[in-house]
């Protein structure tokens, strides 16, 4: 082989602590390296060229380059030897810029270093060998997992670019959080008036099946060709023959159960639809309250319905989907305020999240749109508004900032004022964050416009005297402590993860940070991807977005299923276990360990032997760790490459 | 039924907080709580220790840790809030080696860990629990509405107290509800009163209980009950100074909660010491309970 | 209102003394003003205690050891307990306290010498002696006894003892003290 | 090049390739600095790392070996990291019975997203190794005698790691 060397100065990003012409020159000392050298920036064109033109005039066979991440720039190069009429696996990677210049500054070791991660990555090139995918069909049908805004989109745009989508809905109506909300920012337009039409489209698309009331229960298959299999929870009201008429709702004696479409302020029936616009609009018997299940009597809305659609005896029931791609669009749940018993949050009813206040703000609200105090019905007119609860706080484990919560309390303290002229409203914040277009002035028109009080300081509790809340806080411009005695308070509620988000990350196969929000592949060029191909993100389960940013990634989650689904076949990725027929004494046990069922046996002359389905093996290597005879192999990661570099790294 | 626990009074139970010490023996003697005095115990140190230095402050509570440890009994309880304060932080300053060696160069004994300081009440609530103290009750103190106040350090900070919640504790409100009295939701129950105060800053403290009283009454309570002699003597005696300073005229008894429950475990007067309160609980109470006999045989 | 130079005026080893004698990390704080909104004694400060917070960051030694705060916080844990930030907001005022000690500084005398006079008397006594501190306390500040309306009060019930308790391990506690004391001045 | 003699000891780790090779990746993008030590050999998973290979390492003059891969439960093969943890857990105990202190061997859970915590890990690990100090060198003969009897025991690579 003749191997060449290129060591990248990455500007100063390596070459700042690593001297690169000292690990170039150490290189020609190693085996087959017939050329090495240092340069700039080995990604940008000028590098590539370069690599490009060594392989040429130095007949080169196969290529090292220590620079990044091959986690960031593998595809790169490895298009780049392509280029220059080399297998593109004949290409190995060794990372001194995450694992060695940007974690230490002493110049000598790390310079020693690179030359080490050199030599392993010269020794795994020796014992390469050229491979080349083969192609397999996909199943252009994609499943969409959530539907709130981000979801929808998501939808709407592969259903409009002729895909078959499947969407599936954890609660009875699609919708989530934007379904919830009153007005929305930064143009105060009603968030129904934009958000219905798209559920209404969503209902009517040919090319859109819904699971409503439905999780995702287990996950098979790989990029192309996943099986997924959704449960269907029981509803205990037959959809197709529901009309949404409401009639047994109107009847159910079981009145006063909290209604969590209203984020609990009010009450609602047993059989419930939960807002008027919702899609699919099919009623739903909760059996932890009706009085049939925990009583064993009532059936007054089996009775009462004019389709006979009630069927208390409906079981959950497990619908199987195949799709080749999925979009995961889970959204956010709110932090718990209870966790906070400075500010009485679940203690006193008149310290309420700015959620519920949203559902007092909206006229299909339990309030009919009025603001009502939750303790006495009164008219609030002094509100308290408390940023950043459960947001930017070590003491609760939420560093980060949940990024809306300032925006939409600037616009609940405009629509305070808009309900009530003679109120007055208070806001406690850290910080205003409000980087977008039209952001800043909104929240400075709150101030200037709608009189509402700024006070730059946090609260340290909130507790009932005489009907009121007082809230004591600092105000830390003027350097003193303040109080204000208060109708009502209500605290931006950070964003967490959707309840349940890292159980259904780990059936999607892809990562999730230590809150729970999911990982996507690079945090600035691919945000909608994930590390699990043909899983992409979309909305606030990768971390808190307001509705533009999440309608964003909803059509960006659909450009890239689009571009995946454009080919007909798909190549797969050839690094993958291959048999030694020699070897292989037919076993089984590799058959049993793979993960993926990419293992079948099969007859040769009389024996069995274990045979890897190509485009099935995922690479992952169980199955050459497992077998006794090393006869299946996972190419690239072989024994020998691995015990190569071993050796390379202990005799160096 | 329960192992002994070693008994550390705290110099104002010898003192200001007497009918608390007494109230406090002979409510654990009845529940079956056996306390064992620390002989020879010395002063913690309170605030003032802390605030000079910490390894002197450390060095005057591992003195009685120490003694403790030397009984061959694994925990102490104080009735004293600030003691025990002093006692947890001291244990907890000496996990630190290197702590350790400084304060135990200050004793003629060194003190090698191992025992636990906690409150009465926490006492009471784990080692006797509330099953037990509810079924001991002969008189329940029904119809008595009555504020709990912990005092701003009982539960704070809340990793180093380790006991019940740091902003809205309940175990004395349930002990007392146990004892048939109605407990009202006080939302102060963690402010500071204006702690040792009252001799160098009496302004200070007059504003703060104020603040204190004025919430109980309007929270309806006939009483404020305490855990904290130093609490006990700003709501209490120092009730008439500010009236004075703000102009009020609070007239609230604040007992100490293991007299109350004394009542309610008929424990002998003499040895519940509420004649050393300045305002006398006791006809407060008598209506409150005789109110709800006439009433229970009204109906 | 002074300016402050921030290049010049920066005493880096405050920060760190202050750091390490409290434990915390106060470029940690992100002036949320939590502690001051809790702090029940910020009525009575000249700096509140998030500025406190501020100023030890900004490395103002003089201005924070002078402040009349750090002798007024009564340690009732508020601001630690709520911190967002996990500072151990009253340990870095008794740590203030103990700088200021060392410096000759105590912007409220009297409450200096009202724990002064206890830890006399728990030096003395091996444990308080409650009357007896009362006294040496309004000797040594030259005060007339604010308190004495609370002496009818008292006094009859027999709470205040008229001579100390003493204790046979009083001459422990009292070497634990010089021990201190040798210790420090070494 | 040797390892800088005086300043570093021999410290081989084996990462999976999604979360602990990330892990290391973003606490590089986060500059969190560490000990330059470690040499990092990337694997597809960490089911795919054969414990003769971390025995092999130790016997041909590491001074330490970490492993890390994905949180139990997180793994991007959904189960490679159960048979690693298994298979770890195994060699860990045969250490001593081939003379190596098991304390230079450890194995960790690290996810793309916990750069500080890989941070700390690489660290602390690196503690250990320099507490522990170099390790004692096999002769040629006998470091093929322990890896034969390693590979014996370790079982199902026999036929094939050794060789
Ligand atoms: C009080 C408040 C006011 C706001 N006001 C505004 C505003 O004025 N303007 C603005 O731009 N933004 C506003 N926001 C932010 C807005 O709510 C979000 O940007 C938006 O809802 C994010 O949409 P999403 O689709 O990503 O998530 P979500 O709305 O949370 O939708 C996620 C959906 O997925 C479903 N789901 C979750 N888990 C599963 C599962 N395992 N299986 C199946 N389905 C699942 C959920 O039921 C839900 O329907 C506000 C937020 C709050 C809290
Ligand atoms: C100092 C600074 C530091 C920053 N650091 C970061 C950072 O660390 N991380 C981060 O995420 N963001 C950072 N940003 C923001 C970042 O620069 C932008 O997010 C990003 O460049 C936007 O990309 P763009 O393609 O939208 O626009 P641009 O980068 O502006 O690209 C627009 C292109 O269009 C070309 N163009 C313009 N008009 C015409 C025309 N009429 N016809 C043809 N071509 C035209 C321009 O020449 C240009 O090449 C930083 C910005 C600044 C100013
Ligand atoms: S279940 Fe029957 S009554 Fe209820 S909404 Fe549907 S059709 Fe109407
Ligand atoms: S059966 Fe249940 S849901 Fe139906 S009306 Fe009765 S309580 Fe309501
Ligand atoms: S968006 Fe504003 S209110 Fe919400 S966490 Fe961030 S800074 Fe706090
Ligand atoms: S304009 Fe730039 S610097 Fe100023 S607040 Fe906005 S993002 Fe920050
Ligand atoms: S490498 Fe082996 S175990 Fe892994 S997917 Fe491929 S065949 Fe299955
Ligand atoms: S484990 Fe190895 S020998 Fe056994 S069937 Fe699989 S490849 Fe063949
Ligand atoms: S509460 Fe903590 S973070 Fe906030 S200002 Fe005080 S010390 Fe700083
Ligand atoms: S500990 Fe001191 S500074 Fe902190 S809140 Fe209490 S009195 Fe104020």
């Amino acid at each position: 082989m003749r191997i060449g060397v290129f060591i990248c100065h990455c500007g100063s990003n390596i070459e700042g602590t690593v001297d690169t012409a000292t690990v170039a020159k150490a290189s020609l000392d190693f085996p087959e390296v017939v050329y090495a050298t240092d340069t700039m920036y080995a990604c940008s064109e000028p590098g590539q060229d370069g690599i490009i033109q060594a392989i040429k005039d130095k007949n080169l066979t196969g290529v090292v380059v220590a620079s990044c991440t091959p986690r960031m720039h593998e595809p790169t190069f490895r298009r780049a030897v392509e280029r220059a009429g080399l297998n593109r696996y004949m290409f190995e990677m060794a990372n001194i810029r995450e694992h060695v210049s940007w974690i230490g500054k002493d110049r000598e070791a790390n310079t020693n270093k690179s030359v080490d991660l050199v030599r392993i990555a010269i020794e795994k090139l020796r014992r390469d060998a050229p491979l080349s995918p083969s192609k397999f069909s996909i199943n252009k049908r994609v499943m969409v997992i959530g539907g709130g805004v981000a979801g929808i989109q998501a939808a709407l745009d592969c259903a409009d670019g002729g895909l078959q989508v499947v969407l599936v809905e954890r609660e009875s109506s699609i919708g989530g959080k934007m379904a919830k909300l009153d007005k929305t920012f930064p143009t105060v337009d009603c968030s129904s008036c934009i958000l219905g039409p798209k559920m209404v489209d969503v209902a009517q698309h040919e090319n859109i099946t819904l699971h409503a009331y439905s999780e995702v229960d287990a996950i098979g298959g790989y990029v192309g060709n996943f099986q997924v299999q959704v449960k269907k929870k029981a509803t205990y009201v037959d959809w197709t023959l529901c009309t949404g008429c409401g009639a047994c709702m109107e009847k159910c004696p079981s009145k006063k159960n909290p209604d969590r479409f209203n984020e609990k302020i009010g009450p609602c029936t047993s059989i419930n639809i939960p807002f008027p616009q919702a899609i699919p609009k099919k009623a739903v018997i909760d059996p932890t309250t009706c009085r049939q299940f925990v009583k064993g009597k009532c059936g007054v809305c089996a009775k009462v319905c004019p389709t006979g659609a009630i069927k208390y005896d409906m079981a959950d029931e497990i619908v199987t989907e195949d799709v080749g791609a999925i979009v995961a669009a889970t959204g956010y749940d709110l932090f718990d305020i209870s966790k906070v018993t400075e500010y009485g949050g679940g203690r006193y009813p008149d310290v309420i999240t700015g959620l519920q206040y949203e559902r007092l703000l909206s006229a299909s609200g339990p309030t009919g749109g009025h603001i009502k105090r939750p303790s006495d019905g009164k008219e609030p007119k002094n509100v308290v508004f408390i940023q950043c609860v459960g947001s930017r706080d070590k003491s609760l484990d939420r560093p980060y900032c949940s990024g809306f919560c300032c925006m939409y309390t600037a616009k609940q303290a405009i629509l305070t004022k808009d309900h009530i002229p003679d109120s007055q409203s208070y806001v406690f914040y850290m910080d205003i964050r409000s980087p977008g277009k039209m952001y800043d002035e909104f929240t400075r028109r709150a101030m200037e416009e709608y009189g509402a009080r700024y006070i730059r300081g946090r609260v340290a509790m909130v507790y009932p005297k005489d009907g009121k809340m007082i809230v004591r806080g600092a105000d830390t411009l003027a350097g003193t402590q303040v109080e204000v005695e208060a109708d009502l308070v209500v605290l931006a509620a950070g964003a967490e993860a959707a309840v349940g988000a890292p159980k259904l990350a780990e059936k999607l196969r892809i990562s999730y940070d230590k809150y729970g929000f999911f990982m996507e592949s690079h945090p600035k060029l691919k945000p909608v991807e994930t590390n699990t191909a043909g899983v992409y993100l979309a909305g606030s389960c990768q971390g808190p977005k307001d509705i533009p940013q999440s309608v964003g990634q909803g059509s960006a989650a659909a450009a890239k299923v689009l571009a995946l689904f454009s080919k007909d076949m798909l190549e797969s990725d050839p690094q993958i276990s291959r048999v030694d027929i020699k070897r292989c004494v037919g076993c089984g046990k590799c058959i049993i360990t793979c993960p993926f069922k990419a293992i079948k046996e099969v007859e040769f002359r009389g024996q069995k032997k274990a045979e890897v389905i190509e485009t099935v093996c995922q690479g992952c290597g169980l199955c050459t760790s497992t077998c006794p005879q090393g006869a299946i192999q996972l190419s690239h990661f072989t024994d020998n490459q691995i015990l190569a570099e071993v050796n390379a790294l202990c005799q160096s | 039924m329960s192992e002994a626990i070693a008994y550390y009074p705290g110099c104002s139970g010898l003192g200001t907080s007497k009918e608390y010490d007494a109230s406090t023996r002979a409510v654990c003697r009845t529940l079956g709580l056996d306390l064992v005095d620390i002989p020879d115990w010395s002063c913690c140190g309170s605030t003032p220790a802390h605030t000079k230095d910490h390894v002197l402050s450390a060095a005057l509570s591992a003195r009685n840790l120490q003694l403790v440890s030397g009984m061959g009994i694994a925990s102490a309880a104080t009735p004293c809030p600030s003691c025990l304060t002093n006692l947890r932080t001291a244990n907890h300053r000496m996990e630190a080696p290197a702590m350790a060696e400084k304060v135990n160069k200050l004793l003629d004994a060194p003190y090698a860990g191992g025992v636990e300081a906690i409150s009465v009440l926490q006492a009471l609530v784990e080692k006797v629990g509330l099953d037990e103290i509810k079924a001991a009750v002969r008189t329940p103190l029904t119809g008595l509405k009555v504020a709990c106040y912990y005092g701003c350090i009982m539960n704070r900070p809340p990793e180093l107290m380790a006991f019940d919640d740091c902003e809205n504790p309940m175990a004395m409100d349930n002990v007392l509800s146990a004892m048939g009295a109605t407990v009202v939701p006080f939302p102060l129950k963690v402010e500071c009163c204006g702690a040792s105060y009252g001799i160098p800053r009496q302004d200070i403290v007059a504003r703060l209980t104020g603040k204190l009283l004025d919430v109980a009454k309007s929270v309806g309570a006939d009483m404020v009950a305490v855990a904290c002699p130093l609490c006990q003597m700003n709501l209490d005696l120092r009730q008439g100074q500010v009236n004075r300073a703000l102009g009020t005229n609070f007239r609230i008894p604040v007992p100490y909660f293991t007299q109350l429950m004394g009542v309610a475990l008929n424990v002998a007067d003499e040895e519940l010491g509420f004649g050393q309160l300045c305002i006398d609980p006791r006809p407060v109470l008598n209506k409150a309970l005789s109110g709800a006999d006439a009433q229970a045989k009204g109906a | 209102m002074q300016t402050i130079n921030l290049t010049r005026d920066y005493d880096g080893d405050f920060v760190h003394r202050v750091e390490e004698e409290s434990g915390q990390n106060v470029s940690l704080c992100y002036q949320c003003g939590n502690c001051t909104a809790g702090c029940p004694y910020t009525f009575a400060y000249d700096i509140p205690v998030s500025q406190i917070m501020r100023l030890v960051q900004a490395g103002q030694k003089k201005t924070v050891l002078s402040s009349k705060s750090i002798w007024l916080c009564a340690t009732c844990e508020s601001c630690t307990t709520r911190c967002p930030n996990q500072i151990d907001v009253a340990c870095v005022m008794d740590v203030l306290r103990h700088m200021a000690r060392r410096e000759g500084l105590a912007a409220v005398p009297q409450v200096k010498t009202f724990w002064d006079s206890f830890l006399d008397s728990v030096k003395a006594h091996g444990r308080v002696f409650e009357l007896g501190l009362t006294v040496n306390y309004v000797m040594r500040t030259g005060r007339f006894w604010t308190d004495l309306d609370l002496g009818p009060k008292i006094f009859p019930k027999g709470k205040l003892s008229l001579k100390p308790h003493e204790i046979a391990g009083k001459e422990h506690v009292a070497r634990i003290f010089e021990r201190f004391e040798r210790e420090s001045n070494s | 090049m040797p390892v800088l003699t005086g300043k570093e000891l021999r410290i081989v780790g084996f990462l999976c390739n999604w979360c602990s090779y990330g892990g290391a990746d973003t606490a590089g993008v986060g500059r969190f600095g560490q000990p330059t030590d470690l040499r990092i050999i990337r694997v597809p998973c960490s089911g795919r790392i054969d414990p003769l290979f971390i025995a092999k390492t130790l016997i041909n003059g590491a001074d330490g070996v970490l492993v890390s891969g994905c949180h139990p439960r997180d793994c991007h093969y959904a189960e490679g990291n159960f048979y690693a943890r298994r298979r770890l857990e195994v060699l860990k105990r045969f250490l001593p019975i081939l003379g190596i202190d098991p304390g230079r061997f450890d194995y960790t859970w690290v996810s793309a997203s916990e750069g500080q915590r890989w941070q700390k890990v690489v660290t602390v690990f690196t503690e250990q190794i320099h507490a522990l100090g170099p390790a004692p060198r096999f002769d040629a003969v006998s470091a093929d005698m322990l890896a034969k009897a390693a590979a014996g025991a370790l079982g199902q690579g026999g036929n094939r790691v050794a060789a």
